[in-house]
This record gives C-alpha cells, structure tokens and sequence, in this order.
C-alpha cells in the first residue's frame, strides 16, 4: 500500500499524542488528583493511532475501559478529557464518567465502558444505523483478548457477518486480561481465527506498528464501505504497565516484558523511525511535534487542574433528558 | 373510536409510529415474515415495512439489546422485542448497565431512544421460564422509565409516547391482555408517562394494581358494589415515571389501600407504592396497606398449581374485606 | 467401527420407543389434556437415540426445550414422563416443570430447560464436576441451531477447551429457530466448524441416522473419557411438525419438507432398515418390539391419565430444601 | 478472639470449609495465583490448595454462573466469584433463570448447593459500572437466599453456613468494608440464615440498614445518644430469609422506624421492610417509616458527586430526627 508522507506525519502524531497524554495522566496520579482506578493504554498507542488514522471523522469508534487512546487519538479534546479525568465539570462527560467512561460523542467515540465486551453489541448497532441510514460511515470497534471470551462476542460477530454491517473488529491483544495470561483462557494460537467460525476476514498484525495498523484498517474500511461487510483485525500488543494503578504487574515473566518493552518495539519509536526513514519527517521535524504537544498536553492538564470539581447536586442531572 | 384487541391496538401504534418516522424500526426474533412475533404483534409489518425495518435476528438477547443501543444513539429509533420477559435476564447488562446509564455516565453527551417490548406473567401453563413478572428490576433501575399497558385504549398511545421518548422505555405487556378488547380512538392520540389513570371511582378503598389484575380488580369491585362496598381502581399506566400523586388523593380520600400485581410478593413494585404511600399519606390511613401478589416461589407449570400461585378474584376481595 | 446387533437392536429401540412417546404426547394433546405448549422431538428421533445408546447410566445429557427425547432415550420413566406432560402429582417433576422443564435426574438428565442455550454452561459445570471427582463419567449436551448464535456458545466451548472438560457438544441442527431458518442466522455452511476456533474436533452427521450418530458419539466418549476433553457433533436433522403446539410450519419450502420427511429418511425407518440389513433383527422381531413398546407408552399414558393433579397448596413446595 | 479484617476473616471462612469439604472449590475471574481477587479475598488460596480448586476462569459471567450451577447439583459446592456486581447482569439467567428455581421447577429433584459470591457499592469513585447495589433484585427472585455480611463477625459464620446450604445464596459483600476490623472468634462457629443481629439497643427509634450503611448508623447513633436520642441499630446479616421478627420486635418497642442503605431508592430492599412493617405493626407506627437510600441516578463518577449520591451522616441523623 502506498502510504504517502501525510499519512506518516499523522499516524506519528497521533501515537505520540496519546502517549503523551497518558504520561501525563501518570504524572497526575502521581499528584493524587486522579480518584478512582485507572487503565492507561500505555504501550498500545499504535492501536489507537493506526485504527483512527483509517477513518473520518464522521466514523465511529466504540471504546472500553482502557479508552484513553482510543477517544484522543480519534480527536476528543484533550483538556475536557483529563478534567474528565480528574472529575472536573469541565469534563466531557461533566466529571460524572472518569476514566472508564470517557467519551466524546461530537468527536464520534460511541463511548467508553466499564463492563468488557460490552461495546461489541453497540458498536452492531452503530453499524446498523450507518447501514440504514446509507452514510456510509463504518464503526471501529475495540477490545481486549480477555473480551473475546465474553459471549458478546460469537454474538456480535455473528450478527455483524449475517447482515454484513460495516463493522471492523479491533482485538487488542495485549497477551493480559488482568492478571490472566491470553494463554490460559484461549486455546488457539490466535483470537482471529475465530472469526472464520462466521465468515469473517480476519488477519494479525504487530500492533505496535502503527503502519501496520493502519494498512490492515484501510483495507477492512474499503470493504466495509463498499458493503463487503465487518472484518476482524488482532493487534498484538503489549501493556507498558500493570492492569490498573495499583498493579505491579509481577506476574509477566521477565524476559517477555524485556522483549515487549525492548526500545526498538516501542510504539512511538517504531513509527518515527518508520517515519523518518521514508522521509516523511526529519529528526528535528519529529521532536518539534513533540515539543508542540507537549506544550497541548501540559496546557490541557493546567485546564484540568484548575477547573472547578462540579456541585454535589449535579448528580441529579442527566438522568433523562428532562426530569420528572 | 373502533372496538379492537391489545394486540389490535399495540400494532396499530408500531405501525403509525413507522410510518410516521423512518426512522423506526422493529428488531427481535421470529417478528418478521415467518411468525410475526411470539404473540402475532408484530404480524404483518415485515410484509408493510420490509424485512430491513422489521428485523428478524439470530438468538442473541443480548446483542439485540445492545444493537438497539448502537442504533438508538446514532440516530436511529429502534423497537427491539425480547420475546417473554423471563429472558431478558440475558440481556440485562444492556439494558439496565448500558442504555439506562448512558445519558448520566456521558454527561448528557448522548440520548438513548430505544424502546425495549418484552412480555410478563402467567396463566398461560408454560411454567418457570416463561411465565415471570419481572417489571421491579427495571422500577429498580434509574434511567430506565417503564410502561404497563393494561388496556387496548392504553397501549396504543403508551407505545407511540415511548417511541418518542428521548430516554430508554422498558415496555411491558403481559400475556392474557392480548386478546382484551376495548373501544380505541380513531385519530392519533399520545397518552404521557407518569399519568395514571382511575379506572373506576370508589369512596371506601383505593385497589392499585397492574396487567391482568387490574382486569380482575374490577371485577371484584363490581361485585363487591353490590354488597355495597365502593372500590376506587387506578392503574398507573407507567411505573416509572410514577404518578404519586393519583394514588396519594385517592388514599386520601379512601383511607385503605390494596396492591395488587401478579409479581412474587416480596420486592415487588406493590412494596414501593406501600412504601411511598404509609410515607406521604401516613395520617389518612385506616388500615393497613395490604398487598396481594403472587407467593414466593417460581411460576409453577400444572394448571392447579398455577391457579393457585397467581391471585385471584377471592384473594383480592379478601383483601378489601380484611382491611374494611 | 464394528457395532454389534445388540447395540443395533439398542439403536432401534431407542429410537422407537421416543417415537411411539411423541405421537402419544400428540394423541393426548388432541384430547386437550396436555397444558401449556409442547415442543415436540417427532423426527428427530435418531439423535436422541444414538447419542444416549454411547453413554452409560452414570453418564449425564443437558437437554433444552425440545426434551421429550432425551429424557426418555437416556431412560427416564415414561410413566412419569406422561404425567409431567399432562401436570400430574405423579410427574417426574410432580407437575411443577411440565414439557419445557421435563427431567428425571436419577437417569442422568441435567435438566431440561426453556431458556435456549442456557444448558451449554450446566454441561461445563457438570463435566468439570466430573473431572475434578474423577468419575470418568461424561456429560453429552443437546442444543439447537439456533442456540448456537446465543452468547452462551462460545464461553462454553472455550471454557470445556481450555479446560479439556469431558462434554460433547450435540447440535441439533434442525434447520430452523422457530421460522427462522438457519441460513439466515448462521454465514457458514455449518455450525460445526465455529467449534474450529476453540480447537475443538468437529464433526457433522446424518442427524435422521441412530447409527451414524452413535458412531461418531461413541469416538467422542472415547476422547472425553480419556482427557482428551471436548468434540462437538453436528446432526442434521428436520422436525416432522411445527415449532410449537400450534405452528403449521408454513414457511418451510415443500420441496425442502418433503425432501426430509420422505419415508426413507424417517429416522425409524432408517435405522431399523440397517439392523435388518445387518440381521440383528428380523422383521417379525421388529415389529414385536415397536407392539410391546406401544403397550409399554399405552400403559404410561393410562398411568398418566388416571394420575391425580398436585393439590394447589403444593405449589408452595420444593422452593428451598427446607421452608421458612 | 482475635482482631481481623472483614477480608481476611471472610479468607478465613473460605479456607476452613475447603479444608473441611473436598467438594468446596472457588471460581472466578483472576481470583488465583497472579491476582488472588480483584479486593484479595483469595489471595493465598490458590497457593494452598492448588489451581484446580481455585480456579482462573475466562471473562464469562454467565458461564461461570451456569458451570456452577452444572457442578453444584453433580456434588460439587462451588462458590463462584463475579468480580463485581454490577457484572451479575451478564449471569442473570444462570442465577435467577436456574440456580435459583432448578429445585422448585424440578419437583424437588436436585438440590442447587452453590455460592455466588459479588461485591456491590461505592464510595471508590469507580462509577456507574463498578459501583452499584443491586441486592434487591436478588431479594426479588424466589429460590435464592441472599447474605449481606457488614462485619468481620459476622462474614465467617456467615460464608461458611452458605456454603453448607443445600440451596444456591447470593453473597453479597461490600468494597468499603473488607478492611473493616473485629474480633472474630477463633473456634469454628456458624451463623444460621435469617437471624438479625441488634448491633446496638436503644429505646426511641429503630433504624434497619445493610453494609457500610450500618457502619454509619452506629456512628449516627453515637452522636446522638449524647443528645439523648437513644437508638436501636439492627443488622439483617441475611435478606433472605429475613428476620422480621427481629425489626417488629423492635418498632414495637420504639414505635419508630428508619431505613438506610445505598441502593438507589425506588425499589430498594427498605421499600420491602417499609412495607412489611407497615403491614404487620401498623398500630405501633408512631410515625412514619422513614427511607434514607441514594436518589435514583446512576453511580457517579466525580468524589463531589458521588458523596453527595452515597447517603452520609448527616442525613441518616436528620431522618432520625424527623420522625423522634
Ligand atoms: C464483564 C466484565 N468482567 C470482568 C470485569 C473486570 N475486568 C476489568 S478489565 C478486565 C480484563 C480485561 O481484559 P482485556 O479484555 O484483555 O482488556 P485489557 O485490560 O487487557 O485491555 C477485567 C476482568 C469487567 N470490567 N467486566
Ligand atoms: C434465550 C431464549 N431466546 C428465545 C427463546 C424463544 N424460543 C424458544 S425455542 C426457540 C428456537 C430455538 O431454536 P433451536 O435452538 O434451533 O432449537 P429447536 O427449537 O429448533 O429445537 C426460541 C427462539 C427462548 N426460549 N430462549
Ligand atoms: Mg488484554
Ligand atoms: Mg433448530
């Protein structure tokens, strides 16, 4: 696939970006400002970056609870997202979401979920709805190894097969469902392959190559734009830190963690090199979009700190849309 | 008006409502051209709308639920059918997680506009999984608003106002209301939530009930007006929103109170209307609120058991007697 | 495989005698004494028959809504199988199931269920309860097609995987959910190959032919036996009558239907052809077994008839071990 | 005695019926060696009494239900783990579909000797998918008991009497009590199902509460006994059965009575407890029965939010003083 320099620039920015805002949610926690749990997607970022990369942005994406990457790399502000964070009312979601919930809708993030796999049923529906109402626009959805072994699963694959809905199936296998090594809880050597029980192409890649991800994603897009129905993409990727904050995440063997957080694997590493190498970017082009983001992420967490926590009784609010 | 069946009238308001708004549609198993619904609602639609709009699908409650969500958020109106009551437990986390929880946990980013049709009760010999009354679960559930229909003249404005409705709506119907027939009004009409309705004025005792114990209710005040007893019968038409308010004058005026509904007594939604009214109407009570529900135990199968497990006629009169 | 007559005449018993059941069940339905809905097994005789003549006494089947023959191929009484039908005292389930619920659990049967494709996760449990007791004995599961889009399938099959549990998943591909067929809910040509994606050995058969069902049984009991855990066994197969008591089954094609349900494909034909063939019966010998198999049913059905219902008061029964 | 955690006196309970019953094993997701529970409840079980008896399962709630349900009623007692229980949505059918009325629908067949063990409530800013209490729905579902554990006492006798129990028990625990510390008794005792506990007397009002609630009560009382108000404070310890006795008793005595848990309050299991006792000391009311529950919103996320959702000290005393 010819993938020209734009495309490059972009899907270096966009892993970077999250990178660098999920640095900044660490460093935050580190401040003791962000309750509650959180799963950063740290280490993953080319998932995000590569699948967004592929779409527009009248397309959708359904999240999960590790949906930080996700929702900033397919454009959600990111000061609302870390006052959301912090549970500020300047959050998108009014702080009444926090990490696991974080969304934004206008910049079609069909939303993020505490409960995994429970996206694939809605991002179906999404799917649907694209396909009835003839946009055209396709639904990314994203979820974890540990997700697949959720009923949701067969379900929404299926349903998506039967009636050929423009859907694409992001597995992130990051080899981990908490604590749980893919291994034990799945007997094939993949979780694509179970995508051919309905009919439903499907392929690995490195999931930490950002092209890689793109590419795989460009093409199940042309095809679920064309009517060609979902297609099934798994990302093999690997989490930089534990599950949630507290988890030291001892159970990795050494050597596997070496290898996967090895530095010339790294997301951001990969895709600037890759970058760099079809001359795409220079060096100094490269570390002038970080400086640049850096300056985005650094003003978006002031905006964060200083924002107002909202009044207790806004918790009434947003129950239906008018109240009774 | 036009003398028609529940089943007559619930169709009639799907079909107006599609017809009205294309983006309508109805989704569940076997509603399509093959069967048009368990209990023939739907009957008739897919042939007038297509197969697209009246959406056969696989055997995946949970998915169904799910989709309608998707679909809901993204534009569109979908009317999805659980085919009885006791399975939408394979579907709660949708429902009650997901499209109840939306517009909150967002922050009012999203509206949810989906109604969910399934249908409760007995009396019809099909025995534990087929027979529940489950409404309370979704009483329980903030979010969710939930209708009853109990009469013809009811459920056919009940389902266009729920179309309608910006937020999620469990409607409930129940099996033996089907075939009641009642005169419905030609031209459209919109009953609104939260409204209950006194179904016959009385002066010694408030019966509030739901479905098919409504129909046995005025029965039993009918033959207790001759022994000179006068009963004053409401149905609430929805459960949440709930009309306080109708209740609460009636209780008023009455100064007795019975709860009748078909559910297993302990949690059913009788316990939140006695709750409410011994809290707001403590001073005008007479008597004891009673409640008459079904006993605590699964539906049971042979006829005289399942007699004896829903209430009837003498056990509701019972009640009235006992606390006059 | 060698299957000696004694197995055949095995075969053909079995297989018989859960027909000559069903058609009583169909005789005492036109009395209009059996309550409730039926979900009759007529024509699919054979996969009843051949899945339990490879399982001993000690093993167990998890049955589904259409569970007529299973109990009574794994040898459950008949006497009080009828009574269950009809909601007697006297019933195997003392008239609290009735068809949907229809068990005898001392002849080994988990249970029959009316939640479609809730029996897949007791079958797990049962055959992890086998291993973990080392009784060698295991656990043969019925389900339909259309159980198989539920999202109960793949967390089952994956959990008896990965566990390398001692079950056999029977599919009891019918060809239709309802009126809905199965080419519309399924992508693939069969059902079997999803079982693909867990690793899990597959097979389809002849679903109307006892011995091809009992051979490719037998091979699985084998493996289960040995640890070598799961295989799913898809059996192609029709029903004779509709869905439910009172489905014509209109949208089955003609020539579809009279393809399956010619004489020659009859799943008592066939199997009793095959023992004639391989002299394990003559046809004299044949035809006494199906006589004294009609008295034994004639009997039953008197034993049923004359049965008392359960007393009303009985339906407070059997809620927990003891009340309170 | 001996000071111990709730946590660890709930260990405590597990690893005394594992050695006691060899038919005792626990399921669930990451309760094993790398994670031992997402609050560590099992943290060393796995250790001590190998995988296979504290088994990691995949991410598949209702499987995990049903294979306990499969395993219970072929003489194993499982106690199953649903991480948290606002995931019990995706198990509703295997708990309340079978687990819980498999005895009755049976005809008293097969006993259901299971434990699911789940944890609801707030207070740890993880919102609305990780943060509700959902126990009325359980206390709706006839055939299940239901244990709801407030102290380190009580949680040992308690676990082991539910795994003893011939019939399925929902038990329910609480995020902010697990490091909770009492004297708990270092010989073997057993708590019997459906004995409240008076956790404090007094004379002038009664308040009936559940969890971190009761935790709240008695610091509410405390407070107000030094103004003079004297108040009795009684734990349930199980909902079902529950000890009416117990509070009847007690309003008798005081004439007063207020309710207080974190469910949302529509339908909370105080509307059931309001209503019986409305019903059975309807002349011994002095006032009305007063409810203190969280408004019906969903969990939020925000601390400002979701302290105001949690009902606090201050509110617990004002609906004291209501009523004195
Ligand atoms: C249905 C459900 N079960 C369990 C949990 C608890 N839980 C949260 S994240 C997680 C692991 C998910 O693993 P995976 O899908 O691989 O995603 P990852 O965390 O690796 O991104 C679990 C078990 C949950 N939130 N929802
Ligand atoms: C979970 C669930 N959904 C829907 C139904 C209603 N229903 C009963 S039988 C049936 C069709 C089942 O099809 P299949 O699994 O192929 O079995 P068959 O009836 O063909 O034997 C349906 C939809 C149900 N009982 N349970
Ligand atoms: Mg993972
Ligand atoms: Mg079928």
């Amino acid at each position: 696939m010819a993938v020209d320099k734009k495309k490059l620039i972009d899907l270096y920015t966009r892993t970077l970006k999250v990178r660098l805002f999920e640095e900044k949610v660490w460093e935050l926690f580190g401040e003791n400002i962000v309750p509650g749990t959180l799963h950063l997607y740290l280490g993953q970022e080319a998932v995000a970056a590569g699948v967004t990369a592929a779409l527009k942005d009248s397309d959708w994406v359904q999240s999960t609870h590790r949906g930080h990457g996700h929702v900033i790399a397919k454009g959600a502000d990111e000061k609302k997202a870390l006052a959301e964070l912090l549970g500020k009312a300047t959050g998108s979601c009014k702080g009444k979401g926090g990490s696991m919930h974080i969304t934004e809708f206008k910049k079609g993030v069909l939303g993020a979920t505490g409960v995994v796999a429970s996206g694939l049923p809605i991002a179906v529906g999404a799917a649907l709805s694209c396909k009835m109402r003839g946009t055209k626009d396709v639904v990314a959805c994203f979820f974890g190894d540990g997700a697949s072994n959720n009923g949701t699963f067969g379900e929404s694959l299926n349903m998506s097969a039967i009636w050929q809905l423009p859907v694409i199936w992001i597995v992130e296998n990051n080899l981990y469902a908490m604590g749980t090594p893919i291994k034990l809880t799945c007997p094939s050597a993949t979780i694509a392959e179970r995508a051919n029980g309905y009919c439903i192409p499907n392929t690995v890649v490195d999931g930490n190559n950002a092209l890689e991800v793109y590419e795989a994603t460009v093409e199940a897009v042309k095809r679920a734009r064309q009517g060609g129905g979902p297609t099934l993409i798994e990302c093999r990727t690997y989490r930089q830190r534990g599950h949630s904050r507290f988890d030291p995440a001892k159970y990795r063997p050494e050597d596997e963690a070496k290898e996967w957080l090895s530095e010339n694997r790294d997301a951001v590493n990969v895709i600037r090199k890759i970058a760099i190498e079809r001359s795409a970017l220079t060096e100094k082009e490269a570390d002038k979009i970080r400086e640049k983001l850096q300056k985005q992420i650094d003003k978006a967490a002031d905006f964060a700190r200083n924002s107002e926590y909202p009044k207790p009784e806004d918790a009434l609010e947003d129950v239906y849309a008018e109240a009774f | 008006m036009t003398e028609m069946t529940y089943r007559e009238a619930l169709k009639a308001g799907l079909r107006e409502e599609m017809q009205r708004d294309e983006s309508v549609f109805l989704m569940g198993e076997d509603i399509g051209l093959n069967w048009g619904g368990a209990f023939k609602v739907t009957k008739g639609l897919a042939e007038e709308f297509g197969e697209e709009r009246v959406r056969d699908t696989p055997i995946s409650e949970n998915t169904i639920a799910g989709a309608a969500v998707g679909a809901a958020i993204t534009g569109m109106r979908p009317v999805a059918e659980i085919m009885f009551g006791d399975l939408i437990t394979l579907a709660m986390d949708q429902v009650c997680n997901q499209a109840a929880k939306m517009r909150y946990m967002f922050g009012g980013q999203t509206s949810v506009p989906l109604v969910i049709r399934t249908v409760f009760g007995g009396g019809k010999n099909i025995a534990s999984h087929h027979s529940q009354s489950l409404e309370a679960w979704f009483m329980h559930t903030p979010g969710l608003k939930v209708a009853v229909p109990a009469f013809a003249s009811d459920v056919k404005g009940l389902i266009k106002t729920a179309i309608r409705d910006p937020d999620p709506v469990l409607f409930a119907e129940h099996k033996l209301v089907y075939d009641k027939k009642e005169e419905v009004p030609d031209e459209e009409y919109l009953i609104p939530f939260g409204e209950a309705k006194v179904r016959r004025e009385g002066a010694d005792v408030t019966v509030w009930g739901t479905f098919f114990m409504l129909h046995k209710a005025l029965e039993v005040a009918e033959e207790l007006a001759k022994e000179g007893i006068s009963v004053e019968v409401i149905d609430p038409r929805t459960l949440v929103p709930l009309d306080k308010k109708t209740i609460i004058e009636s209780v008023k005026k009455t100064g007795r109170l019975v709860l009748v509904t078909e559910e297993t007594k302990t949690l059913a939604t009788t316990a939140e209307v006695a709750a409410i009214v011994q809290e707001e109407a403590f001073d005008w009570l007479d008597a004891p609120i009673k409640r008459v529900n079904a006993p605590d135990t699964p539906v049971p199968f042979a006829p005289t058991l399942e007699n004896f497990f829903i209430p009837d006629h003498k056990r509701i009169a019972q009640a009235i007697r006992d606390i006059i």
